[in-house]
């Protein structure tokens, strides 16, 4: 255990350096300057210039990134130069609302996604079974922002049961939850029907395997069978699937944040690389490559409890 | 030459038999049809303004509505299958290529090229397809050219990864070591018998990730950084429909119905093909 | 519902909530970067002067007298005795202005509106009250743009020495009616009534302002009631002008907006192939196209209402024939252009829009959408050379200098991008930054425009309108000619 | 007699017919079963593969799979009836009355629960154990673990299946299996993933369980062997009849059906020394093609016209009758045997060693954990070959037996550098190939092959057999000038026809892929040959078609052979010399007919005596020496002589000091490791 974690640690810090070098390199070979993007014609060169030295432009790429993974040790992501606002703290603004609309959209497609599976999986090749079937095909191919599009007209410009733009008023949880269900809705779509299938077909496949004859032959009902039995198997690649999910909640989330104005990693990465704002941007995709290791993680660990045979460590990387 | 032919015949009469299979194959039949004849099918070019008839509904003249300049949807639609498929197939040959090769590579030889690959890939892997599009993209500029190559770049790791582990896998194959044993050469072994096993899982992958480039072409258009105007990819159209959506939603409703069976299309495809050829090509029965 | 909403509110506070199109980035006036630091900080900000309510007018406003010399080169003024910086930040004195005003040029405060006071020498400080701003040279936008506005408000001296600038970038004291009390980055400010504001009330006791940087978004949220006080896009005013409960304000914006020919490019230098372009296009078209129609063309740089404004502008619409005639003039029956365009959909569209007329006079133009950031690059240097048409806008404030400065040889290779340079334009330029006299001022700014306009450098296109739309059943708005908007005055329904 | 016959009869089957249903056509697997079982009875069902076994157990305990039909016929479970549309009356009996032991121990039991939780969810839905508290199930199932020889049984339900060995793991659904008393039994080829050793463990203690507790047994295997040793009766089965079905005596002593018969002949228990083996020539009929009359008519050496046109109906009573025209009489032949001794002689070239290995280790790594690492353990190895000398001469063949896991396949995969040795010195016709370079050592790859344990995944999948049987000598740069003909006479050199040269290896049944990598062995006409167990898994038949093969090459050829096996039946049959080998290590070495003679190694000696007999008589007669556990992990062996904890002469010396490889009587030729060898006193 321990020492697979550490050997996770070293793999991430290798991913994160590489993917700060990109950033860095990129940083120099990108058009477009921050200040003039901001500012437009407002911008002096002596005010680029300081602009400039604020976010280390002037020095040496070397520099950048060492510095930048000295003050990262330290949490400190820098601080965004138009705001003076440290980023850490920009992110940690955002971060949870993105969490929380993740997780409330994989929660969702859970609650819905897995009971939908077994339906199909208990009743294969039945009438239900294709409209399933073609259901969740649908759910998962149609992008999340026509989905998106279509819902923010249906729900809030015509039937105006849910409210739809933002967050709601700060401390009011039950407004941020009303305004967390059609977003979340959105988001999970596609991942009720990647999940539908995935019970579906891991569910056919383990109750076919010997063991369950054997434990059939042992008297055991039919029951037990499926949802105590086959389920905890069929349960394995979904969550390795879910963490997956979880690690690259950024890529769902841009568009719904962006369509329905809530702020998030999304909009603020989208937001930053549009200014041209390079510390926001590496800040923010550093803890997203994070965050995306840390999910596997936890899948991983997650799937160690399901399946013993899982040892971590011994499993590859 | 014959022979192979006959065995891709097989595996099209195998797909068409299943009812997904079919409505599959019958949707990207008629997206290359309508891609190829496009301007034999679109009523008008798709360019053409018509600034006093902007935004109007479904007509006797304009089958779908006209767009905020007055342009034919349905012609826009009709050309936008070119652009969408223009980036699609280019893109995923190119992820194909670098993922393919780096995927045989690392797991052939293992160890640290192996691991410095992993790396990468993981780097690559680690932001969200599209931010990392849109970063590259930023550097790149929009483009059709840059949009395809900045797609290749996104989506190699995955093919990469399905190779390397299929090869790790074969390297473990007894058949590997009969093949050492006869005293075959490495590329022997890699070209001539592993590559073999990895070209089905590699096919549907492609096949798969077909709608997902169009997806994300669409959904970078869509966000203003995708192809040039006054190219009518599918999420040009919808960009601008959403700005006018008060105005007629139908701009939307055709691009995203277009989209949507696109890729639906794609992925039923994808499915019935690797329902076939996984996990034994028993399609390949003479 | 809504009768229960107006109940509540009688016993409540009052909330106005506003949207805002992007988040604030820094509050300082000195250190602002967009229209909505702007907005927030003029309620929490006040100055010696400023504009009354829907006009330019001024008044004055901390300053109990304020006399210009007659030279224009000094300022004398006196302030209200015993007003308050909010928090217990102290009283304002002669010393806070001299700081205020003598830091827009410190190097260290790198103001991004240093120019709002390029003329300033120093402020004299008299006594406790009592000041004197003295100018280099008399500067005549300086009573139009910079004392009215957020270059002219007064901050906390004491203050601000002690929490250093990092200490006071969102975190801002004023002695303005309002003052902040919450900020929530990307969603929204909250600003309260000042309790011990030295003025008249405000009528509303909290304002709201929502961040929502979607048109669309922003219209749902009003039709919701999300939000009780909204821009919205052009193409959506038909939709609120029809509801009773909306009602809609909008005013021409000052800004001008352009598809510049860069005149140093070989295949622009003919005079005659940039009428051609011009006669050719159909600025009309972009208009419905682009705003739905609901903006005016623009004719000439400097907006309607302004001093300046050069109402004999000519004003051009598509005429074929004649651009034809150019284009034989110049010699030439086709030609590949390229426009350049910022990736919105604005532009876009009037790009798409001459794209088509220009193909009738055989010119080809293609579209070179980009990025914002890399746009912002192309006109840098030697590099805006190869630049052939682009469109463009800037932002304006209520003086012409504001829109000629830019134009000037020097600023060729950098926001000259038509890199037009015109030795009679700049000397007028000169002339008409420390001329006093406004009847003066108006026929060297119109005789620059007539300068622009013989060279054919650019094809006006609009110099915008805003729209705002608000619940007419529970506010009613205030806002100068040029949608700087003054919540200050806002007020409840009429 | 009758009406006892009725009372202890536990099942009754008659007349079943059972079809799968496939796209194209109903499959007829099972046609007009009839037998019964009485109480306590074990009843062994034989046959080659696809004859319809395992349909039998399915149709007989309800598990049939999705497309599986039965059409026709009755099963009766003591006097009740239990075919009905949706199974219920027969899963009513599942674990109470009816349970199941399968194939695989390694499938068997669901990997993501513990053993406890998965007994105890099997007791819970079992109604005998419904009166019982928790901890009363509890302790029930504790002393059924400990009767199925799980020591321990407290500590060890907390683990999941994979922490145990096969042969653990068959023991805990033997346990699962009878934890309720059934009346009856099915035990699908219970033993047939595992080694000789663990089979006869596995058996004895069915046998010994199911007669403790009266339970009948249905016991399906192709070997006859162990229906000699354990089954009360046997029901031989042909593509999907019973053809025989008689008590074990009667049918091994006398025969009637001409398939029995030939069972019997091919079981390489009774060709020891025997010049030939006999074979059955071709293949049991697909079910989509079975021929007309006597489904074995095509087969049989005894078959007429009558055979070929009308289908024999059963002759004799329910658990007493022949399915034969022209039923057989009198006993099997012996098989003739051939003088071995003089066989060495003749090939014992002393002078030329083709194959000299000396003191070979192969050591694969063990991953260390780094936090163990950290605390100061060194990174450890497992020694799966541990120091061993193989020293042939031309035309020699050595047999090298062992349980699973005692390294012989590393040992021969070590020969060809296919591991690399961390020790020791390979010399293969005169080259020191010890520490060649692979591009070096490529040329002298021609002259070494091997055919590998599992044929059909060492032959590349997606090529074709005639591709594949052309690559040597694409690799080697041999130019042929006919490939077509060059294909068709390799696959006749190996009894194949040329039809199969079109075909994929998936394609293949197991003998014919194994005749193809053999085929593909042979293109470069190799010296030597390295087979690793060349019949594993194949039924007797083709076994002994393959065995004859290797042995005609060798004529023909003058190969020298190392063939690897746990099977020490065959060895009788194809060796010179037999080297035994245990973790690692050889124990003895011998020519073939001394060791079979007189082993001297205690392991060796448990080895001969766990081999099956297809003779009843011998039940009870020979004193079978079951060992006791398992192979130890290799990883971390015994202290001493590594056999020691197995060993019944183990003393206190044998734990401390391990015992020198060396001939302990004048006979240079028999070595042994064992401080106390068994000496006959001959
Ligand atoms: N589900 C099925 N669908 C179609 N045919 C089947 C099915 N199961 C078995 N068969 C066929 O039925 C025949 C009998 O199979 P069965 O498994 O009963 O044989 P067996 O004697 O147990 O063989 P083995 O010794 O290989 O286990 C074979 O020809 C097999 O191919
Ligand atoms: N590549 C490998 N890596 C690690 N351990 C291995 C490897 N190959 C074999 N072993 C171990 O070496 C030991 C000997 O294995 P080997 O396959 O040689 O045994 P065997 O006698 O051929 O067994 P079987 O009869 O099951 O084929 C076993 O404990 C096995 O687990
Ligand atoms: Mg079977
Ligand atoms: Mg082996």
């Amino acid at each position: 255990m321990f020492s697979y974690i550490l050997k996770r640690v070293v793999s991430t810090a290798l991913v994160c350096i590489l993917l700060i070098i990109f950033l860095s390199l990129l940083i120099h070979i990108v058009p477009g300057d921050p200040a003039k993007t901001i500012l437009g014609p407002r911008a002096t060169p002596e005010l680029i210039e300081k602009i400039h030295t604020e976010m280390g432009l002037d020095k040496t790429p070397f520099q950048q990134i060492t510095g930048f993974f000295l003050n990262a040790l330290h949490g400190d992501l820098g601080t965004d130069v138009f705001t003076g606002r440290p980023i850490t703290e920009m992110i940690m603004d955002v971060f949870p609302h993105s969490l929380i609309l993740t997780t409330a959209s994989l929660l969702l497609a859970v609650l819905l996604g897995i009971p939908l599976g077994i339906f199909s999986a208990t009743h294969p090749n039945t009438i239900g079974d294709r409209i399933l079937a073609f259901l969740s095909i649908s759910f998962i191919t149609i992008p999340s922002y026509v989905v998106a599009l279509i819902f923010l007209l249906i729900f809030s410009a015509h039937l105006r049961i849910f409210p739809v733009i933002g967050l709601g008023s700060s401390g009011n949880v039950g407004d941020y939850i009303m305004h967390l269900i059609i977003p979340a809705l959105v988001l999970s779509l596609s991942w009720v029907g990647y999940l539908a299938r995935l019970v579906r077909t891991s569910l056919l496949e383990v109750l076919n395997e010997t063991y369950i004859t054997a434990e059939r032959s042992m008297g055991i009902k039919n029951r037990t069978l499926l949802f105590r039995l086959a389920l905890k198997n069929a349960l394995i690649p979904t969550v390795a699937v879910l963490g997956v999910g979880l690690g690259k909640m950024l890529a769902g989330t841009v568009f719904v944040e962006i369509i329905f104005s809530r702020p998030g990693m999304g909009t603020l990465i989208m937001k930053a690389i549009q200014n041209r704002n390079y510390p926001v941007v590496q800040g923010v995709s550093l803890i997203i490559a994070l965050w995306f290791v840390f999910a596997n993680l936890l899948a991983d660990i997650i799937n160690t409890r399901l399946d013993p045979r899982i040892q971590i460590g011994k499993t590859e990387r | 030459m014959r022979k192979k032919k006959n065995s891709e015949i097989g595996v099209l009469s195998q797909l068409v038999k299943t009812p997904s299979g079919l409505i599959g194959t019958i949707i990207i039949a008629l997206l290359l049809i309508t891609a190829i004849f496009a301007p034999i099918l679109s009523p008008y070019d798709f360019s053409t303004q018509n600034i006093s008839e902007r935004l109007s509904g479904p007509t006797s003249e304009h089958h779908l509505g006209t767009d905020h300049l007055g342009r034919d949807l349905l012609s826009r639609i009709i050309y936008g299958t070119r652009i969408a498929l223009k980036v699609a197939i280019p893109a995923v040959i190119i992820s194909l290529f670098i993922g393919v090769l780096l995927g045989l590579i690392a797991g052939y030889f293992g160890g640290i090229i192996d691991y410095i690959i992993i790396i990468i890939l993981d780097t690559i892997q680690s932001l969200p397809s599209i931010v990392l599009a849109l970063v590259m993209l930023t550097l790149l500029g929009p483009s059709l050219t840059n949009l395809i190559v900045v797609m290749g770049l996104t989506l190699f790791p995955g093919y990469s990864r399905v190779v390397r582990a299929q090869v790790m896998s074969a390297r473990q194959e007894l058949y590997v070591d009969a093949e050492k044993a006869l005293g075959a050469k490495p590329l022997r072994i890699i070209a001539g018998h592993i590559l073999p096993n990895v070209v089905p899982a590699v096919i549907i992958l492609s096949t798969m990730d077909l709608p997902a480039v169009i997806t994300i072409e669409a959904g970078l258009s869509f966000l203003g950084m995708g192809v040039r105007p006054p190219s009518p990819s599918w999420g040009v159209i919808l960009n601008d429909g959403f700005s006018h959506f008060r105005q007629s939603p139908w701009p939307i409703i055709t691009a995203g119905a277009a989209l949507a069976i696109t890729t639906f299309g794609f992925t039923l495809f994808g499915e019935s093909l690797r329902d076939i050829l996984d996990p034994k090509m028993s399609g390949m029965d003479s | 519902s809504k009768e229960k909403e107006s109940a509540a509110q009688k016993d409540g506070p009052k909330i106005l909530k506003v949207r805002i199109n992007a988040d604030i980035k820094n509050l300082d006036p000195a250190r602002r970067y967009s229209r909505w630091d702007d907005v927030i900080s003029a309620t929490i900000f006040d100055g010696l002067v400023s504009y009354k309510a829907n006009s330019y007018d001024i008044e004055n406003v901390l300053a109990e007298k304020f006399e210009i010399s007659e030279d224009g080169h000094e300022i004398y003024f006196k302030l209200r005795e015993g007003v308050q910086f909010q928090k217990g930040a102290g009283e304002v004195t002669a010393e806070d202005v001299k700081f205020s005003y003598e830091r827009f040029r410190d190097e260290k405060t790198a103001s991004a509106y240093s120019d709002d006071w390029a003329n300033l020498d120093h402020v004299e400080v008299i006594s406790k009250y009592e000041g004197k701003i003295i100018l280099t040279e008399p500067f005549a936008p300086l009573m139009r743009t910079t004392l009215p506005l957020n270059s002219g408000v007064i901050v906390p001296k004491n203050y601000i020495e002690k929490v250093g600038l990092d200490g006071f970038t969102t975190d801002v004291i004023g002695c303005g009616p309002y003052y902040i009390d919450e900020w929530q980055p990307d969603q929204k400010v909250v600003v309260k009534k000042n309790p011990d504001y030295y003025g008249k009330a405000p009528y509303w006791d909290e304002i709201q302002f929502i961040v929502i940087s979607d048109n669309q978004s922003a219209e749902i949220a009003l039709q919701a009631g999300e939000v009780d006080f909204a821009e919205i896009s052009t193409n959506t005013v038909d939709t609120f002008k029809d509801n009773p409960d909306f009602g809609i304000t909008s005013n021409s914006d000052l800004d001008y907006r352009w598809i510049g020919l860069n005149v140093e490019n070989p295949k622009l230098q003919d005079v005659n192939v940039r009428k051609a372009i011009r006669a050719a296009a159909n600025v009309p078209d972009m208009i419905t196209a682009a705003y739905n129609g609901m903006v005016e063309q623009e004719t000439a740089i400097v907006a309607p209402g302004l001093l300046g404004y050069w109402a004999d502008a000519p004003k051009y619409t598509q005429d074929l024939d004649k651009a034809k005639e150019y284009m034989a003039a110049a010699g030439i029956d086709s030609l590949d252009l390229e426009i350049a365009v910022a990736d919105t959909s604005e532009y876009r569209v009037w790009a798409e829009v001459l794209q088509q007329n220009l193909k009738e006079i055989g010119i080809n133009l293609e579209i070179n959408s980009m990025e914002s950031g890399t746009f912002w690059e192309i006109g840098d240097g030697d590099k805006g050379k190869d630049v052939e048409l682009f469109a463009m806008a800037f932002q304006m404030q209520p003086d012409p200098s504001w829109a000629t400065m830019w134009f000037t040889s020097d600023q060729v290779g950098i926001w000259n991008w038509m890199r037009w340079a015109n030795p009679e334009f700049d000397e007028l330029h000169k002339q008409g930054l420390s001329e006093t006299d406004d009847q003066k001022r108006q026929v060297i700014y119109e005789k620059m425009q007539k300068l622009m306009d013989d060279d054919a450098v650019a094809i006006w296109v609009t110099n915008g309108k805003t729209y705002f739309a608000y619940n007419a059943k529970k506010c009613s708005p205030a806002m100068t000619p040029n949608n700087s908007l003054q919540f200050r005055f806002f007020s409840a329904a009429k | 007699m009758k009406t006892n016959e009725h009372s202890s009869n536990v099942l009754q089957v008659s007349e079943l017919d059972l079809c799968y249903r496939t796209r194209s056509m109903m499959l007829p697997a099972l046609s007009g079963i009839n037998f019964s079982i009485n109480r306590g009875e074990i009843v062994g069902v034989v046959g080659e593969s696809g004859c319809g076994k395992s349909s039998l157990s399915y149709a007989v305990n309800g598990l049939l799979p999705k497309n599986g039909q039965i059409t026709n016929g009755s099963i009766s479970f003591k006097g009740e009836e239990v075919i009905s549309p949706d199974n219920s009356s027969i899963s009513s009996l599942w674990g109470n009355e009816i349970s199941m032991i399968f194939q695989d121990p390694m499938t068997s039991l669901n990997p993501v629960f513990s053993i406890e939780e998965q007994i105890m969810t099997a007791i819970q839905a079992q109604v005998s154990f419904n009166g019982d508290s928790n901890s009363e199930k509890r302790e029930k199932m504790l002393k059924m673990l400990e009767r199925v020889g799980i020591p321990d049984a407290e500590k060890h339900i907390k683990k999941y299946p994979h922490q145990f060995s096969g042969g653990m793991r068959q023991r805990i659904m033997i346990a699962i299996a009878l934890l309720a008393q059934p009346s009856l039994l099915i035990a699908d080829e219970p033993t047939s993933a595992l080694d000789v050793t663990l089979e006869a463990q596995i058996n004895d203690l069915i046998l010994k369980l199911t007669k403790e507790m009266g339970t009948s047994v249905l016991y399906i295997t192709h070997d006859l062997g162990v229906v000699a040793q354990i089954c009360d009766r046997v029901m031989v089965m042909y593509a999907g009849q019973i053809v025989e079905n008689g008590s074990v005596q009667k049918i091994f002593a006398e025969p009637k059906h001409p398939y029995t018969r030939a069972l019997l002949e091919v079981h390489p228990g009774r060709a020891a020394g025997s010049r030939r083996l006999h074979t059955i020539k071709g293949r049991v009929p697909g079910l989509n093609a079975l021929p007309e009359g006597c489904r074995f008519a095509s087969r049989c050496d005894y078959s007429t016209e009558e055979c070929e046109k009308i289908s024999p109906a059963e002759s004799g009573d329910v658990n007493n009758f022949v399915r034969c025209h022209n039923p057989l009489s009198g006993a099997v032949p012996e098989a003739e045997t051939s003088n071995k001794e003089q066989n060495i002689l003749e090939n014992n070239k002393e002078d030329e060693l083709i194959i000299d290995a000396e003191g070979v280790k192969v050591q694969f790594p063990i991953n260390v954990s780094l936090t163990d690492r950290l605390n100061g353990k060194k990174p450890e190895v497992l020694r799966a070959v541990d120091g061993i000398d193989i020293k042939l001469s031309q035309g020699e063949v050595l047999a090298l037996v062992g349980e699973s896991g005692s390294g012989k396949t590393t040992a021969g995969r070590c020969l060809l550098r296919l591991n690399d040795p961390a020790e020791g010195s390979i010399n293969l016709k005169g080259n020191d190939i010890t520490n060649l370079k692979e591009r070096a050592l490529r040329p002298l790859r021609a002259k070494v092959q091997m055919i590998f344990q599992d044929s059909i995944s060492s032959l590349s999948p997606r090529r074709k057999i005639s591709t594949l049987l052309l690559e040597p000598f694409k690799i080697h740069g041999v130019k042929v000038d006919n490939p077509k003909a060059k294909v068709k006479s390799l696959l006749e050199k190996v009894g194949l026809s040329n039809e199969h040269a079109g075909k994929y290896p998936h394609q293949l049944s197991g003998g014919q892929a194994r005749r193809v990598s053999i085929a593909r062995a042979l293109a470069l006409e190799p010296d030597i040959l390295i087979a690793d167990e060349p019949t594993a898994g194949l039924d007797v038949s083709v076994a002994a078609g393959i065995l004859n093969l290797l042995k005609d090459l060798k004529e023909e050829l003058g190969l020298t052979y190392i063939i690897i096996t746990h099977d020490l039946n065959i060895i009788n049959y194809t060796a010179d010399r037999v080297a035994v080998m245990y973790l690692g290590q050889f124990v003895e070495m011998a020519p073939a007919y001394k060791l079979f003679e007189n082993p001297l190694h205690p392991y060796t000696e448990a080895l001969l005596s766990a081999v099956s007999i297809p003779d009843p008589s011998l039940r009870g007669t020979t004193q079978r020496i079951i060992l006791e556990g398992e192979i130890p992990d290799p990883a971390n062996p015994p202290n001493g002589c590594p056999f020691n904890p197995r060993c019944r002469y183990s003393q206190e010396i044998c734990k401390k000091e391990k015992p020198q490889f060396k001939a302990v009587s004048d006979d240079s030729e028999h070595l042994t490791a064992c401080h106390f060898p068994v000496i006959k006193n001959s």
